[in-house]
């Protein structure tokens, strides 16, 4: 099925591992897929009005923004925290390619955000032996990293973010995406080792 | 050749034979062996030659702290030196070779130097080898390095793979002996979570080489039933094969796990090792004893071993070392290495108990108040000379001698981070003094050698690490099983006018302390480093607490008064390429593509390393032969039409918030405050001491929105900066920042028709023809048909200049679209070479003049530092040594003879004067030929170099004996005035 | 070792960057006579405690927090952990 | 005084070694001193020697608090040069080198000096062309360099990774005089000589505070009682801060670090010189046993436990291991830690203190072993004649505030990252 990112604009998008389409790789237990379909954007909060701002979340999301460590799916949004008062916002890209502008529309002034979808290329790894790939790549305790856990940490000398969409078997990873080939590789060569 | 010293019974799968070779004979032992036990099972005793003397040595240990028994493992690129025969596990076709010897293990040429012995005390080295001067580095040195060393390197690339990883437990139980076993029994019971780590290939200690028995069942079987009980706990990892090797800060432990190297190869896609970090809430350290020899004349010929170690041969790996064994003990626990192998129908033709009041033995004759004064049989034992309490001395037949000198608790790790063991005199042993956080001993680690000892001593530290964890703890059941007493006389070395060895491998005998303490060094490190005593592959395992007990017997002090050495990490040595893991060779750190990249790899691009990133450096056409020839075209057609680059690796950080302008005052040395929106705004960055940090434009969105940008080399270090500015300086700055170095694809557009190609890019409803969009203009616009996208009128080029930016995903699309609008100006996209020959002839300062000492006053920046306002650097650049008489200016150079070539890393000395450092002037940081302007050009620093302008210097450049003159002149090489960028 | 972060738990040190001694947070005023001076001190002047020495980490491979983490430097024992921002406020730093 | 030769040591082996005396006496501590050296590390020590051996001031006392030898002296990796970039730096360090050309037969004691070369690699253009600047200034300064391409590396050193590296070998700086020393034998060394010629070493004494008046300093408290002096030189690199703190001075422009340091088993002969790598945390060499040596980055924290960390080990290895995977195989067999003096500009600093009588020599970073010769020479200058030394006249405390700070590295002021 042909990938909608790949009709939405003039010109003709590659991949953050430079292909068509993305690239899925399957080992005893794992897949790891290329994930081309999110639009990213950083929220970070204003200061002096809080209470504005969390108002705004909430009506705009439909929920509250998670806590440290800690992610939140409502709709077509997933929210992950990245810092203090800082979250970057998940969202479809064939309908929210200009995510900014989208929240800016539910912030005002009450935040600054940014566009990030670019900044960063991720990979989901589904199945039972993640955990024991990613014991080889992070020194996080995934074990007790729960559903909706989300943590920035560094894999193979790559600062990433890790979110765990169900403890055990689901989680994706973001890197920088001008380094996706490396992250891939190192992906890969642990579940090789692993697996 | 038979294995003629193959016993009955040992835990051998004799079901499964194995072939292997070493030093090119071929033998056959079983699954279950070590190459040390296969070879003594074989009759083979000589596996080793001395480091020093060269002497014939066997193995003294069944284990790691073996210092003799080291070989060469492996062929070809997997050849392993220095390899312990005593761990290594047998694998069909193993081969070995043994090591440090010229001619053959039997014959070693090197052996000479045992002859010229007394030569070669402790030390001479320091005494002599002075006259010639010049004799030291041309013959002594060579010589004495060629006969040094152990084994050697296959000097190839290691073809293996290594793995890291993380570990999580509560408890980090080290060592699976009965104490060991005890505590993980007791954690896995309460629901902790544990792990298990043991060195050997068959976990239980000391339990697989020993004939007690626990409850009903022997040592062995109530391991293996332990361990198919904690197998089944989902609450438990075992880590067999796995060496503990440090325990470093809160609670953090290093790992080794050799995973492949009971095999031939590795599995493809499978590690050789994996170094583990262990995160722990507590640990136990259940790491055992470790037997130590009593130092008697040629104690260290091939046969003479440790009794437990003899005892474990027999045992664990149904093998002796010879037909007729002796015994020689200071305590209990040595005549059970005379019962076992009595029971295994070893002939025991001695035992030699240097204690007149030991306990009596049956089965072999049995000598009290006796020592071992000797030892026959220069490649292997033949027989020993005893002196008997009567004090006459009898000569007694025997292979194999086995020798206790008690035993010590193995207190290594709990000395990692500093801590001191203190002395035991009930058991004439140091035992665990201060601890490391989180950590409780237990076992023979603490000194309770009885394996009743061992068991309880396990099950109460572990129940006293899970408390201080608030579990609560079911205490496991534990068997019966011995409980002797410790009964031990010490017995160091037994006075001989011979040598009696204590260090093995260093060669390093009573008669060297006596001769350290003789000389003053009296202080353990003085003798250590002295006689390299404890300094050789087994860290001196064996030796050194009976090197310290020979010191306190000469300085008249008691063993604790004399001192201690502490141990550090790692516990057993560990191959570098573990340490790295998977980042060696061109996996050392991670790449950075641009978005341009799969494009310029089509293009024939030649790349080049910036810092993380593979940048376009130029794309060779047909026909060019050399660099030159490329970077002068796409420098020349730039100028002359349209070039384009990719500049997406200049760091972006995105500055918003309503103090946005306020903090970029603050960041830069010059205003932001006044910038207008739509504008951009060259911006100089110091460090708080004045130095220039960074520099790059600031772009304008609006009020409340700037787009910063760095060079590539400081973007990571330049967001950090902003950050501690942020957090920690000015807290309440309503100022949020991220960076979005990789969200966009930005191209340098740069030459006359850079404005006509971008126009057939740009979407039409946005005007950028010199009046709307002038020189230092920016906006957010539309290109291709709707796509978002960023433009900026910025030049680095010092031409009419443009940086396109568009979402990454696009940046290819964009650079085949801009080639295709670009085709009737024939536009070409150029490398980073291209980029810096302009700069230069543009007089732009990059890395080699930010090079971390220069100010704004060496930039010929000065004027930028804004004194009307506080920001980072500008005070301390008012000190006095930053604005003296003969600071560096930035200028530029050219060569009086157009034809002359220009070096970075020249000096400028002023004619006349001689060429040295008195006269130095400066220095040239960058050089390029312009193909603009026909010759070599050049920026660099001179002393009061601005004005300076016109004289002539001369460029040395003594490393390669060339110097040619220069003339300085202004660093703005092309357009001057910056007509073409304005037009 | 391992640094409890205040909003994480505890964190690798590997995932952060060393800065130095805590009092770089106090930069003194700018337009204060003799400023050279008390900015060399500032800059320049180390107490180099051999114990408690509270110091700044930068969390660069995790959420981009700076720290303020009191530990000892002859045991590498950590005591406390802050927020860097928040210790520049109570120390009185705004805007 | 008893000299040490190859016919002495085979007389000795004749006579089973009887007539070895102590290197250096064990003295007990006299009221008074000229001048008091706190530190028996090697330039405590060394300063003592030149006192004694240059200066004419035999009525010196060295007072270390172990054993001598026992600091960064005893653990390091060994390494000698001259290849500093900055003039405040280049004259002192050719100074030390040429003492050390000449250090054996003048304290009579063989330190294994060995030349065998210092070789920096470079990794891009730009490397290159600071360190064709580096070069140069070292030739103007009359200092041997070589600026060698990759082919003149590859004859030097064929077994590197020039096949297959993250960052490809472009060429690099070759020292020839550089190399390595036995390093304890540096301290035994001087510390014999400065025995026979007068000086006492005083071991397991350590000081505990400093008596001071009307802003002169008078003496010190030691475990071992008062001890008068005119002078006092602090050479405690490491503890400079714990030292300098018991005299009333608690700030100074250094913070303690620790360094690691690692060996491994002994090899057959595998390098020629000492090897840098300018792209990673990696420089080594081969000891005469057969050790590698090796090093890389500080742990990067404050701190005054002698030890490190994994990251760093690892970071170290990875180093190696991307250079020159040959050694993959071989075993790191130690591991140690040294306090190193991080000073704000990576530079030293021999100087006077505002207390009159008390001198303070410290600062060194990871770069003390190259500079114990000339370290200990213009220490004992300036304790003599109260003038620096013309090679260390740039070494002041007040140049931070001056403005004249000698940053070789150009990381300005944080010492983690010089």
């Amino acid at each position: 099925m042909a990938d909608p990112v790949l009709k939405m604009s003039p010109l003709k998008p590659i991949t953050q591992l430079g292909g068509d389409l993305p690239r899925k790789d399957s080992f005893p237990g794992l897949t790891i897929t290329e994930r081309t379909d999110t639009a990213l954007a950083s929220l970070s909060a204003r200061q002096g009005k809080p209470a504005e701002f969390h108002a705004a979340a909430r009506a705009f999301f439909g929920f509250d923004l998670p806590a440290p460590a800690r992610s939140a799916t409502g709709g077509a949004y997933t929210a992950i925290w990245t810092g203090p008062e800082q979250w970057f916002i998940e969202a479809p890209f064939a309908t929210h390619e200009d995510i900014a502008p989208i929240l800016k529309r539910g912030f005002g002034d009450s935040a600054s955000i940014t566009e990030q979808t670019d900044g960063w290329g991720g990979f989901d790894l589904e199945g039972e032996g993640a955990l024991s790939v990613f014991e080889l790549l992070s020194n996080l305790d995934l074990g007790k990293l729960p559903s909706g856990g989300a943590s920035r940490t560094v894999i193979e000398h790559l600062g990433c973010i890790l979110v765990c969409r169900a403890a055990g078997k689901s989680y994706t990873v973001y890197g920088g995406r001008s380094s996706a080939a490396s992250l891939h590789h190192a992906l890969m060569t642990a579940a090789k080792s692993a697996l | 050749m038979s294995q003629k010293n193959r016993l009955s019974g040992g835990q051998l799968n004799r079901s499964k034979p194995l072939n292997f070779t070493f030093d090119g004979a071929t033998y056959q032992g079983y699954e279950g062996d070590t190459l040390a036990s296969a070879l003594l099972a074989n009759g083979v005793r000589l596996m080793g030659r001395s480091f020093k003397y060269h002497r014939p040595r066997g193995p003294i240990s069944s284990g790691s702290e073996e210092p003799n028994a080291i070989v060469e493992l492996r062929q070809g690129a997997r050849q392993e030196p220095n390899t312990r025969a005593t761990i290594a596990e047998l694998f069909e076709g193993l081969s070995a070779k043994s090591q440090n010897h010229v001619g053959s293990l039997k014959f070693d040429f090197l052996a000479i130097n045992d002859r010229l012995s007394s030569f070669f005390a402790a030390g001479f080295y320091y005494k002599t080898f002075m006259w010639p001067k010049a004799f030291w580095e041309k013959l002594y040195e060579p010589m004495i390095r060629r006969a040094a060393g152990l084994g050697s390197l296959s000097m190839q690339d290691d073809p293996d793979a290594y793995d890291k990883g993380f570990l999580h437990c509560d408890l980090l139980v080290i060592g699976a002996g009965p104490s060991g076993l005890a505590a993980a029994l007791t954690a896995a019971r309460s629901g902790a979570r544990v792990i298990l780590a043991d060195e050997d290939f068959t976990p239980g200690g000391r339990l697989n080489s020993e004939t007690f028995t626990l409850g009903d069942a022997s040592g062995a079987d109530w391991a293996k039933s332990a361990i198919a009980e904690l197998s089944s706990l989902p609450n438990v990892r075992i880590l067999t094969r796995t060496v503990v090797i440090g325990s470093f800060d809160h609670g953090i432990y290093g790992a080794l796990e050799r995973v492949s190297d009971h095999i031939a190869t590795p599995a493809s896609g499978k590690p050789r090792q994996i170094l583990w970090r262990i995160y722990s809430q507590r640990a136990v350290l259940a790491a055992g004893a470790t037997e130590r020899p009593i130092a008697f004349k040629n104690n260290d010929r091939p046969g003479v071993m440790l009794a437990g170690a003899m005892r474990a041969y027999a045992n664990r790996w149904a093998a002796t070392p010879g037909q007729t064994v002796a015994v020689f003990t200071n305590n209990d626990d040595g005549l059970r290495t005379a019962s076992d192998l009595l029971a295994k129908g070893v002939k025991i033709s001695a035992v030699i108990d240097s204690r007149a009041d030991g306990p009596a033995f049956q089965g072999a004759e049995h000598l009290r108040g006796a020592v071992v004064t000797d030892a026959h049989g220069r490649l292997g034992l033949s027989s020993i000379s005893v002196k008997l309490a009567s004090g006459e001395t009898r000569q007694i037949t025997a292979e194999a001698l086995g020798v206790s000198g008690g035993w010590n608790p193995n207190v290594h790790l709990t000395c990692h981070q500093r801590g001191l063991p203190v002395w035991n005199a009930d058991l004439a042993a140091f035992v665990p003094g201060t601890l490391p956080v989180g950590m409780v001993v237990a076992g023979a680690a603490n000194g309770r050698l009885s394996t009743a000892g061992a068991l309880a001593s396990g099950a109460e530290a572990a129940a006293e690490a899970l408390e201080g964890l608030g579990l609560t703890v079911k205490s496991a059941d534990l068997p019966q099983a011995e409980d002797a007493p410790v009964r031990v006389t010490p017995l160091w070395y037994v006075p001989h006018k011979g040598r009696a060895w204590l260090d093995q491998q260093n060669d390093v005998t009573v008669k060297d302390v006596k001769l350290a303490h003789q000389e003053g060094f009296r202080s353990v490190e003085h003798l250590k480093r002295y006689t390299t005593m404890g300094m050789a592959t087994d860290q001196g395992k064996t030796s050194n607490i009976s090197g310290l007990a020979v010191m306190a017997e000469m300085t008249g002090k008691s063993i604790p008064e004399t001192g201690t050495t502490i141990y550090r990490p790692p516990y057993t040595p560990v191959p570098i390429a573990a340490f790295a893991g998977r980042s060696a060779g061109a996996d050392f750190r991670p790449k950075r593509l641009t978005p341009s990249h799969k494009w310029a790899a089509e293009q024939g691009a030649v790349f080049v390393e910036v810092g993380m990133w593979l940048r376009a450096q130029w794309f060779p056409k047909a026909g060019e032969t050399t660099w030159r020839q490329s970077v002068d075209r796409e420098v020349l057609a730039t100028r002359g039409s349209v070039g384009i680059c990719d500049v997406t690796t200049l760091g972006k950080i995105d500055v918003q918030g309503p103090d946005a302008a306020e903090f970029l005052n603050r960041i830069y040395c010059n205003p932001f405050a006044k910038l207008g929106i739509g504008k951009v705004r060259y911006g100089l960055m110091l460090r708080e001491d004045g130095i220039a940090m960074d520099d790059g434009t600031t772009a304008r969105l609006a009020e409340d929105h700037f787009v910063t940008t760095t060079t590539t080399a400081n973007a990571v270090g330049v967001y950090r900066h902003m950050e501690f500015a942020r957090q920690c300086l000015w807290p309440d700055l309503d100022v949020q920042i991220i960076s979005t170095t990789e969200a966009w694809a930005q191209f340098s557009v740069a030459g006359p028709n850079a404005r006509k190609l971008l126009q057939k890019i740009v979407d039409p409803e946005f005007d950028i023809s010199n009046e709307a969009f002038p020189y230092m203009g920016c906006g957010e616009i539309t290109v291709c048909g709707g796509l978002r996208a960023r433009l900026f009128r910025i030049s680095f080029s010092g031409e009419l200049a443009y940086e396109i930016a568009v979402p990454t995903r696009y940046g290819d699309g964009l650079v085949r679209a801009m080639m295709e609008a670009g085709r009737e100006f024939n536009a070409l996209v150029y490398g980073t070479e291209a980029l810096g020959v302009m700069r230069i002839e543009k007089g732009h300062a990059a890395g080699n003049e930010l090079n971390g000492t220069t100010s704004a006053l060496n930039l010929g920046m000065a004027g930028m530092v804004n004194k009307k306002k506080d920001s980072i650097g500008s005070t301390l650049s008012e000190r006095e040594g930053m604005n003296r008489e003969g600071a560096y200016n930035l200028v530029g150079f050219q060569p009086v003879d157009a034809t002359k070539p220009l070096l970075g890393g020249m000096h400028f000395i002023n004619q006349g004067a001689p060429a040295d450092a008195k006269n130095d002037q400066g220095y040239m940081t960058s050089v390029a030929f312009s193909p603009s302007l026909g010759h070599s050009i050049g920026l660099g620093y001179l002393k009061d170099g601005a004005a300076r302008k016109g004289e002539t210097l001369r460029a040395v450049n003594p490393l390669a004996g060339e110097e040619t003159l220069v003339k300085v002149v202004s660093a703005h090489f092309v357009d001057p005035e910056g007509e073409r960028l304005r037009g | 070792m391992i640094i409890n972060h205040p909003l994480l738990g505890p964190r690798d040190s590997q995932e952060f960057v060393y800065l130095g001694d805590a009092n770089l947070i106090d930069r003194p005023d700018w337009a204060a006579e003799g400023a050279v001076d008390t900015f060399h001190d500032y800059l320049y002047q180390r107490t180099n405690p051999a114990g408690l020495h509270q110091e700044l980490w930068f969390h660069e491979q995790g959420d981009r927090s700076w720290l303020v983490v009191t530990r000892n430097t002859l045991t590498h024992e950590i005591t406390k952990v802050e927020l860097a921002r928040d210790v520049a406020r109570a120390r009185g730093r705004s805007k | 005084m008893m000299r040490y030769s190859g016919f002495k040591v085979i007389k000795e082996a004749l006579t089973g070694h009887k007539g070895w005396t102590p290197a250096w006496r064990d003295p007990e501590p006299k009221k008074h001193y000229d001048i008091i050296i706190i530190g028996g590390g090697g330039h405590g020590l060394a300063t003592a020697y030149y006192l004694a051996k240059i200066f004419g001031k035999a009525n010196v006392a060295v007072l270390e608090k172990g054993w001598i030898g026992g600091g960064n002296v005893g653990r390091n990796t060994t390494i000698i040069r001259s290849n500093y970039l900055l003039d405040g730096n280049e004259p002192f360090y050719e100074f030390s080198m040429k003492l050390w050309e000449n250090l054996e037969q003048d304290f009579n004691y063989n330190a294994m000096v060995s030349q065998r070369g210092v070789l920096n690699l470079c990794h891009t253009d730009a490397q290159r062309d600071a360190f064709r600047r580096r070069g140069n200034g070292m030739r103007l300064n009359g200092v041997d360099a070589e600026l060698l391409d990759q082919e003149g590396v590859r004859k030097l050193a064929p077994f590197l990774n020039f096949d297959n590296a993250r960052f490809p070998i472009k060429g690099g700086l070759l020292q020839p005089r550089g190399g390595t020393v036995r390093h304890d034998a540096v301290a035994w060394g001087y510390a014999r000589g400065a025995d026979q010629r007068g000086v006492d070493i005083i071991q397991n004494c350590e000081v505990t505070g400093f008596k001071i008046e009307n802003g002169k300093v008078l003496g010190v408290e030691t475990t071992r009682g008062f001890i008068g002096a005119n002078k006092i030189g602090c050479a405690v690199a490491g503890s400079s801060g714990k030292v300098m703190a018991q005299a009333g001075i608690h700030r100074l422009p250094i913070e303690s670090h620790v360094l690691q340091a690692f060996v491994s088993e002994g090899l057959k002969p595998v390098l020629p010189g000492v090897i840098t790598y300018g792209a990673g945390h990696f420089y080594v060499s081969q000891s005469d046993k057969g050790g590698l040596v090796f090093g890389g980055d500080i742990d990067g924290y404050n701190t005054y436990a002698q030890r490190g960390n994994l990251p760093v080990v690892e970071d170290v290895c990875e180093g190696g291991m991307s250079i020159m995977p040959m050694i993959g195989r071989a075993r790191l067999l130690r591991i140690w830690g040294g306090i190193m003096d991080m000073s704000m500009d990576g530079s030293p600093i021999i100087d006077k203190t505002d207390i009159d009588g008390l001198y303070f020599n410290g600062g060194w970073c990871y770069g003390g072993f190259k500079a114990t010769p000339a370290s200990g020479w213009c220490f004992a200058h300036l304790l003599a004649n109260d003038q620096p030394h013309s090679v260390a006249t740039a070494y002041r405390f007040d140049r931070f505030r001056k403005g004249l700070m000698i940053d070789e590295k150009g990381m300005g002021a944080q010492p983690n990252l010089h």
